[in-house]
């Protein structure tokens, strides 16, 4: 459980960093978001990770924040790298990754879509998935699945007979 | 009739007009009317009225020569230098002016109408179409090969004036025409000297006495040159270049004309002078050195392959015009091929080849014209859909296409089949392997010319389009209908032909009104066309009766793999129509063909920049003349002076 | 749970209604052997419109062998007779679903495959899929189940073969006759600017499938868009230049 | 009515026009559409149209409880449902420090290679059914359900197993489980030179699978090509080797690499796949019954379980790629995120569109399905 | 004239029900091969009953019912021409090439019904299928070109009776055997079995020209298949096989053609339209060039 010595070498380059060993083949990284570009360039370019396994985006509601956690991992290595940024929930915008890994551009539009966070120079930012959605950013967490079903959808009404009879006797799901 | 033979009786004696001389006169007569009156709107009917009753003049010339006349005379004759120019119409002769007063009655009565007036010069059109017409006339009556000489030049330069009258491109196509035109008629004319040399007279017997009397090297110097002028007219296939964007850049009626008639000049020249005046035997007595093939075989290969690759080339066309021009010339090649047989049944189903084409060919370019007249173009990839606008006018392409394509129930069969019946019996197996695999091509082709215009996604600017008025409706449905119906009784045709091939010589075909019954196959049209019609009928009933009532839906209720269509998504599948085949045939097409392609016209335009800078200097009219005055003393003075 | 939920009415009784030549001993026996023939040749649209798709090879293929039977796949929908809405479908797949379902040729049968298509099934609580697939197509029968066997897939195929072979399988029929009910429901879900390219009511009167049903208040907005076909076109795209062609 | 994301291409050249292709079209694998823009029958532009199986699994997996979810997981990617199961539950596992017994991890190692033999079983199919070549769609498949049998006797499902479980599996094997999985091992290989035959070395297949869709090196690397496509480019990056989870160091199998990077060699990749899971197996069926112990390691009440704080990225290597979940614990009995990471997700959007431009109709089926993009994936 | 009404009755009828047979035998041969039961005896007819008894037809337009008139027109008059044992039809009116071309008149008409439903996987159909029918055409007429020469008439009846003159020994596939190669391998590419399916390609083109076909309009196809597979294997039969003798033995050989094509199919995937047009210019039509040339040394 120690870090590679030229990965701690690289990560310590980077200013207001913290590195976390999470198990023996990830590291956590947190720093600011505007260190975030330089240190996936310098991994790539040094370390090789060139492989963009995701970028995850977690909403904290409490703090107003959102998380972007971005895994790379490098094929010489073998470690993975997650680098975890804050950005503030308003206006909810970060710059976009694609040029350094052109796997960024499914998840930026993929987050874009999914939680409203807007990326600087994305290629394509357009709707995928919820082309037919008139509302909010469904993964934020201030919209509310159930709510939103309860409201759009019926359901079928039934009561099988062995259901009457448990009523009956006052039981039942309720 | 009775006046007919009587004037036939008093010919040597009173000099009264011949038939051939009415036609002449009323063709002359009509042509300088035209320059005159042609900006009034009654011109074209009155055009139309007249090449009418010069119908009904060949028909009673037809009658006459079917009678057994061998020819019908013109009391106009000139003396120049010794020389003695005649004019006499004979069956061949007749054959052909037929179809060229009748494509002429079409197009101008479909010039007459809405057409004509969206014209800009449409008087003039119709001056130059009456001078064309009565250039071929001359042509095709000429008596000797001066005559000969004189009426082809004439046909060119008619023709030229027409083609310049589209404008722009059109005068540049035109121009590479007249360039091929006249390097054809420095052939024909030393040829024409060839025989003059020999044998001091310029008739057409001179010219049989003068192949008997030449070494086999004049013979084929003559043979080569006779072949190659004349088939420079009919794009013969080295010679082919000029004619696709010459007649396509040509407005519309004139056009029409032009592809149904006017290459078929060449091939008149051709029949005449190779088939009837040398014979197909002495033909195919040239051997040529060191191969099995012959003179007629080697002509008959040129036939061949003027008709699969001018064809090939169609199929790659992005234009309805230059398809079908295109396509001009590979029929040409199997009019060529039937008639250079020799069995009675080639020539008869070459001769009615040239009938059946000039039916369809005007009634598909008219058709096409009339697309471009209400749609504004007659690019394949910016069209499509029209036939719920336009279904007269599909009705006629699509006749039109069944007939250039050659199947039943149209005439276009009927000939073809004679044409690949006669190589069969002929043993001529791999040039009828060619045929078929011409008349496939063209089956691709003129499915693509139809398609993209008329079948698939109406474009959005065509939503609002009206069918083309009747005056054009009219003209190239009645073609289509001669098509049809000589299809179906094709023994109307084969009397037409007779005509011809009596005068060319040679058995005759025995036929009746069906079709022609041999020992090896035969074919009745009547049963074919009637059966086919009667199945067709059939397989109405078996679609109306069986099952419930049809319900038409709009366009865009359409499998779009599962998504929905609109006016905006363009999905007409158009260009590069076939795919896997240009990806076959592509690299020759691309290669070998594009590039000869691009060094002869290379060679052809610096000679036509030449030719315009020479022309540029002064008074073009008075070159022209000079050039034609000079060869005029050229040819009578050598006569005298060695 | 099922305080909150709203009640809703029964559907109507589905059932045929009578041609005026059905009386017929002729149309009577034709029409009988047209089912007969129908029950036992069924073309399966071939759509995968969920997860359960992943049980159809299986009971095509050799193992269970549809084609027995005379059921095989079809590729579009204009030839297709079953619609199989083979599990959930989320509200972009039920656009095409209804597409679909409009034009592919009457009788048509709907099978629901799965409980996602009954009441939402495991994705209950999605706000991407749709919870009750009968409210937006006639459905004929449902396979309960996650994911239904190939054997249940035969089952109800079987099953939905008697029913037409008895005449009984018309939810098509519905389709016409309350087309104004289900286009409602369409309209609540994507919004009034639904329409599709098949013209249901025009279908109905021409094949006299009309009903009182049919037309309603929720067709009434589609006449605002009766000419769509034309030139419907959305203001962002530009008008195309005048042919710059020159005229011959 | 235009489709939702459609924009219209401004001033269209006339001789382009537009397909759609899918999502009701059988050259699609499942529920997803293509609208190409082409040229006679050569692909100028291809846009992916996902979304149509999509079911917000991300956000209700946060409204279930963590043991709930075990049944919503498989039903991500439905052709082949185990890694997701594996994937999700060690996730769990790494949050919640649980360990997996030796038996149990053996277990899950035997279903993960059943599992791939399944989705290779059924992506030869539909491969070989792109080109009409049904014949090795139906034994295929055939060939697959048996799987589906065994399956079917371990965990009581075909499809969707909810099997594997944070912290071990539901039930041991049954008796004599082994024995038939050998058996069956035993009729595959007898039938393996039958689809050689039939679809592997057959001429009209090799001509038209070789050629199309290629990949470079370079390419893969930098799009996020994961799994066999990545090892079709001759990358030897496996994650089984590389970022090894279960017992995968104790086993012995080869990373089955193919050059050329086209639709051939990633089909030849998914076959050489095939046989190393089939020695992976013999290798288990050798070595379980020696392997004793629990299958589960002891869990709290279900219904009342906390995870503690954390967060975890699990990867495993299923039969498409990397599959990846990332998962946050804010201490509560359900998700406070999970991410799902699909390898299609790559492979069906990005890297689909750039393959197709100069393709040709008939190439598209065959690239898809030779990607093996399984959409579901995509739309999560 | 009594006859004559007779043949135009029973022939086409006659073709319909064995291409029923044939259909059905494609559908088992194949269900054989995959290893399962295959469809019922009647399934063909259910299938067609199906189809016409739908309760609604769309229509794209009059083209669009035309063709479908065309299809089944020109497959019955094909049959007119066509002799079989008993019936010769009108053979005597129309030769061999007649034939050849009325066989296109249906392929024209579909061509253009499919062309009116204005959907682009149609018309890529139809674009497909009359490249293959150029593609298998060539080898197929230098296939029927070399026989008419040996045989030295393209009357189909005079062609039956000098092949049953000299009994087996006599048939085309015996004298010209090259011929009766390259000819088998087109018509094996005239009936669109893979490797040559390049038209109907559900995977690529969505079924290609029967996109947009349904109700009666697809049984029509249907019905159209049944002619389709019957005429090819009788022409093949007529002009390499010896024609009919007797019912019994001219069905046979007309099934034994089939069923070499739908038995070699079902294990061949399809060619790309380019690869299927270079394949058939190279061996078939190799093969029957070179069959012609033997048969022209003679």
């Amino acid at each position: 459980m120690s870090i590679p010595a030229k990965l701690n070498d690289v990560l310590h380059e980077m200013p207001g960093i913290k590195v976390r060993m999470m198990n023996e083949r990830r590291v956590r990284v947190d720093l600011s978001p505007d260190t975030l570009p330089a240190l996936l360039e310098i991994l790539k370019g040094r370390l090789g990770y060139c492989h963009l396994s995701a970028i995850s985006c977690v909403d904290w509601v409490q703090t107003d924040q959102f998380e972007l956690v971005y895994h790379v991992w490098s094929h010489m290595l073998k470690t993975m790298v997650s680098a975890h940024i804050f950005i503030s929930r308003q206006p909810g915008q970060f710059i976009s990754v694609y040029d350094i890994h052109a796997p960024a551009g499914f998840f930026e539009r993929d987050i874009h879509e999914m939680f409203g966070v807007h990326f600087e120079g994305a290629p394509n930012l357009n709707k995928f998935i919820l082309t037919s959605w008139g509302g909010p950013p469904p993964m934020l967490k201030s919209f509310n699945t159930r709510e939103y079903v309860e409201k759009t959808f019926d359901w079928v009404q039934y009561s099988p007979d062995w259901l009457k009879d448990i009523e009956a006797k006052g039981g039942g799901i309720d | 009739m009775s006046l007919l033979l009587r004037r036939r009786f008093f010919w040597e004696e009173i000099d009264l007009m011949s038939l051939l001389d009415i036609l002449l006169l009323v063709a002359a007569l009509l042509a300088s009317g035209l320059f005159v009156l042609g900006r009034g709107s009654f011109a074209g009917w009155l055009a139309t009225v007249v090449y009418g009753l010069m119908l009904a003049v060949l028909a009673i010339a037809g009658l006459a020569l079917d009678s057994g006349v061998a020819f019908i005379p013109s009391a106009m004759s000139f003396e120049i230098l010794g020389r003695n120019l005649g004019w006499r119409l004979d069956g061949l002769g007749w054959f052909f002016a037929l179809l060229t007063v009748g494509a002429a009655f079409f197009a101008s009565w479909y010039g007459s109408g809405e057409w004509g007036r969206k014209q800009k010069r449409m008087g003039l059109q119709h001056a130059l179409l009456a001078l064309n017409v009565l250039a071929m006339l001359l042509l095709l009556s000429s008596g000797d090969l001066l005559s000969l000489f004189i009426g082809w030049e004439l046909v060119s330069w008619a023709a030229f004036a027409i083609m310049t009258q589209g404008g722009g491109p059109a005068v540049a196509a035109a121009y590479r025409y007249m360039i091929y035109a006249l390097a054809g008629a420095m052939a024909v004319f030393a040829a024409i000297m060839l025989v003059q040399n020999v044998t001091g007279g310029l008739g057409f017997a001179d010219l049989q006495t003068a192949i008997s009397a030449m070494s086999t090297a004049q013979v084929w110097v003559l043979f080569i040159l006779f072949a190659a002028g004349f088939g420079v007219k009919m794009a013969l296939m080295p010679f082919h270049l000029w004619q696709a964007p010459a007649y396509s850049e040509t407005p519309g009626a004139s056009s029409a004309f032009l592809n149904a008639v006017s290459a078929r000049m060449g091939l008149f020249a051709l029949i005449l002078v190779l088939v009837k005046l040398t014979g197909l035997e002495a033909l195919g007595s040239l051997a040529i050195p060191f191969t099995f093939m012959s003179a007629k075989s080697a002509l008959m290969w040129v036939a061949a392959i003027t008709m699969v690759v001018p064809t090939f080339i169609a199929l790659m066309q992005t234009d309805a015009r230059m398809l079908l021009t295109w396509h001009g010339i590979g029929q040409g090649g199997y009019m060529l091929l039937g008639v250079l047989v020799g069995t009675s049944l080639g020539t008869a189903g070459g001769l009615m080849h040239v009938f059946n084409y000039a039916t369809y060919q005007a009634a598909l370019f008219l058709a096409v014209t009339a697309v471009i007249h209400r749609a504004g173009t007659s690019d394949l990839d910016e069209l499509g859909g029209l036939i719920t606008r336009m279904p007269w006018t599909y009705v006629t392409l699509l006749m039109g296409i069944i007939g250039l394509a050659g199947l039943p129930p149209m005439n276009g069969f009927v000939s073809k089949w004679m044409i690949y019946k006669s190589l069969l019996d002929g043993g001529q197996p791999l040039l009828l392997i060619m045929a078929f695999a011409a008349t496939l091509g063209t089956i691709l082709s003129v499915y693509k010319l139809i398609h993209n215009i008329f079948l698939g996604q109406l474009r959005r600017e065509h939503q609002h389009l009206k069918e083309a008025p009747v005056s054009m409706v009219l003209p190239m449905l009645i073609l289509a209908g001669i098509g049809f119906v000589t299809g179906f009784m094709p023994g109307l045709a084969l009397n037409i032909t007779d005509i011809a091939q009596r005068a060319i010589g040679g058995d005759m075909l025995p036929h009746h009104l069906g079709g022609v019954t041999l020992a090896t196959g035969s074919l009745n049209m009547l049963w074919v066309v009637g059966v086919l019609i009667g199945a067709i009928g059939a397989g109405a009933l078996i679609f109306y009766l069986l099952g419930n009532r049809r319900y038409e839906v709009h366009q865009f209720d359409n499998y779009a793999g599962g998504h929905f269509l609109s006016a905006d998504i363009r999905y007409h599948f158009s260009h590069e129509f076939y795919p896997g085949l240009a990806r076959v045939i592509g690299p020759w097409y691309r290669g070998s063909i594009v590039r000869a392609e691009q060094g002869i016209g290379i060679l052809v335009n610096v000679a036509g920049d030449l030719w315009q800078a020479v022309f540029r200097v002064a008074y073009t009219p008075l070159y022209m003349l000079l050039v034609v005055v000079l060869g005029l003393v050229f040819t009578g003075s050598w006569g005298i002076v060695p | 749970m099922s305080d909150k939920l709203p009640v809703i009415e029964d559907q109507p009784e589905i059932c045929r209604s009578v041609d005026a030549g059905e009386r017929s001993v002729w149309t009577r026996v034709m029409n009988r052997f047209a089912d007969h023939c129908r029950a036992r040749s069924l073309f399966v649209l071939h759509y995968c419109t969920g997860c359960g798709a992943i049980e159809l090879p299986p009971t095509i293929t050799s193992r269970f062998d549809m084609e027995r039977v005379g059921v095989s796949p079809m590729v579009t929908p204009r030839q297709a007779d079953i619609l199989l809405i083979t599990g959930y479908l989320s509200i972009k797949t039920l656009k095409r679903v209804i597409l679909s379902y409009e034009q592919m040729q009457s009788p048509k049968y709907v099978i629901g495959f799965g409980s996602c298509t009954i009441n939402g099934g495991m994705y209950w609580n999605s706000y991407a899929t749709v919870k009750r697939l009968d409210q937006y197509i006639p459905a004929d029968l449902f396979i309960a189940g996650c994911m239904p066997r190939p054997e249940a897939v035969q089952q109800v195929l079987l099953k939905l073969m008697e029913d037409i072979d008895a005449g009984k399988a018309n939810g098509w029929q519905d389709y016409y006759n309350n087309y104004d009910r289900y286009l409602g429901n369409q309209q609540a879900l994507f919004g009034e600017s639904w329409h599709t390219p098949t013209d249901v009511i025009a279908e109905a009167k021409h094949y006299g499938y009309l009903a009182d049903g049919t037309m309603g208040r929720h067709t009434d907005l589609l006449l605002k868009r009766a000419d769509y076909a034309l030139d419907r076109v959305p203001e962002d795209y530009p008008e195309r230049g005048k042919n710059e062609r020159r005229l011959p | 009515m235009r489709p939702e994301n459609y924009r219209p291409v401004k001033h269209p050249p006339s001789h382009e026009y537009e397909l759609y292709f899918g999502p009701n079209h059988p050259g699609i694998e499942g529920n997803y559409a293509i609208r190409v823009r082409l040229k006679g029958d050569v692909i100028i532009e291809a846009i992916a149209d996902g979304g149509y199986l999509h079911r917000g699994f991300e956000k209700i997996m946060e409204e279930r409880l963590w043991i709930q979810n075990v049944a919503l997981v498989p039903r991500i990617c439905v052709p082949d449902p185990v890694p997701m199961e594996e994937t999700y539950s060690r996730a769990v596992e790494m949050i919640g420090g649980l360990e997996v017994p030796v038996r149990a991890q053996w277990i899950r190692v035997m279903l993960l290679e059943m599992s791939r033999i399944c989705a290779h079983l059924f992506t030869f199919g539909g491969n070989a059914a792109t080109i009409g070549l049904y014949t090795n769609m139906f034994w295929g498949v055939t060939m697959r359900d048996y799987f589906l049998d065994l399956f079917e006797e371990v965990t009581g499902a075909r499809i969707y197993h909810m099997f594997i479980t944070p912290g071990g599996v539901r039930r041991d094997l049954p008796e004599g489980f082994l024995g038939r999985l050998g058996n069956l091992l035993d009729e595959l290989e007898r039938r393996m030179p039958e689809f050689e035959d039939l679809f592997f070395e057959s001429a009209v297949v090799i001509n038209r699978a070789s050629g199309i869709g290629i990949i470079s090196q370079e390419q893969a690397l930098s799009w996020g090509v994961t799994g066999p496509n990545l090892r079709a480019c001759d990358l030897p990056i496996d994650l089984r080797r590389d970022d090894p989870y279960l017992v995968y160091p104790e086993l012995e199998f080869d990373v089955v690499t193919v050059e050329g990077g086209d639709a051939l060699a990633r089909m030849m990749a998914r076959r050489g796949e095939v046989i190393q899971s089939i020695r992976i197996l013999r290798q288990i069926i050798a070595r379980l019954p020696s392997i004793g112990g629990a299958i589960r390691s002891p869990l709290p009440n279900p219904l009342a379980w906390n995870l503690p704080v954390g967060e975890a990225y699990a990867r495993t290597e299923s039969s498409k790629g990397e599959t990846a979940f990332y998962i946050v614990s804010d201490g509560g009995p359900r998700p406070y995120r999970v991410h799902v990471r699909g390898p299609s997700s790559m492979h069906a959007v990005q890297v689909l569109e750039k393959l197709l431009i100069g393709a040709r109709i008939e190439d598209i089926a065959q690239i898809m399905f030779s990607l093996d993009a399984c959409p579901p994936e995509v739309d999560r | 004239m009594m006859s004559y009404v007779a043949d135009f009755i029973f022939m086409p009828l006659i073709a319909f029900v064995t291409g029923l047979g044939l259909v059905l035998m494609a559908r088992r041969v194949r269900a054989k091969i995959e290893r399962r039961v295959g469809p019922p005896v009647l399934q063909p007819i259910y299938d067609i009953v199906k189809l016409y008894a739908k309760k609604t037809q769309i229509s794209h337009g009059i083209m669009h019912d035309l063709s479908i008139m065309m299809l089944l027109g020109g497959f019955i008059t094909a049959e007119i021409f066509l002799p079989v044992p008993g019936f010769d039809g009108l053979a005597g009116e129309g030769d061999l090439i007649t034939l050849i071309y009325i066989m296109m008149v249906p392929m024209l008409g579909l061509a253009l019904g499919v062309g009116s439903c204005a959907n682009p996987n149609g018309s890529i159909g139809i674009s497909r299928a009359l490249t293959a029918m150029l593609a298998y055409d060539i080898p197929f007429i230098i296939a029927v070109t070399g026989a008419c020469m040996a045989y030295g008439t393209t009357n189909l009846i005079e062609i039956v009776q000098i092949q049953q003159a000299g009994g087996p020994a006599s048939w085309g596939a015996a004298t010209m055997p090259l011929l009766a190669f390259g000819g088998l391998l087109a018509v094996h590419g005239m009936m669109g079995k893979e490797p040559f399916e390049i038209y109907i390609a559900p995977a690529e083109i969505a079924t290609g020209p029967m996109v947009e076909m349904s109700g009666k309009y697809m049984g029509a196809l249907f019905i159209m298949q049944c002619f389709q597979l019957y005429t090819i294997g009788v022409i093949y039969t007529t002009l390499f096989l010896g024609g009919g003798e007797n019912w019994p033995f001219f069905l046979a050989k007309v099934f034994a053609v089939v069923f070499i094509s739908v038995a070699v199919t079902n294990v061949y995937g399809r060619f790309k339209t380019d690869t299927m047009i270079r394949w058939m210019w190279k061996w078939p039509t190799g093969i029957a060039l070179a069959g012609l040339a033997l048969v022209m040394a003679n």
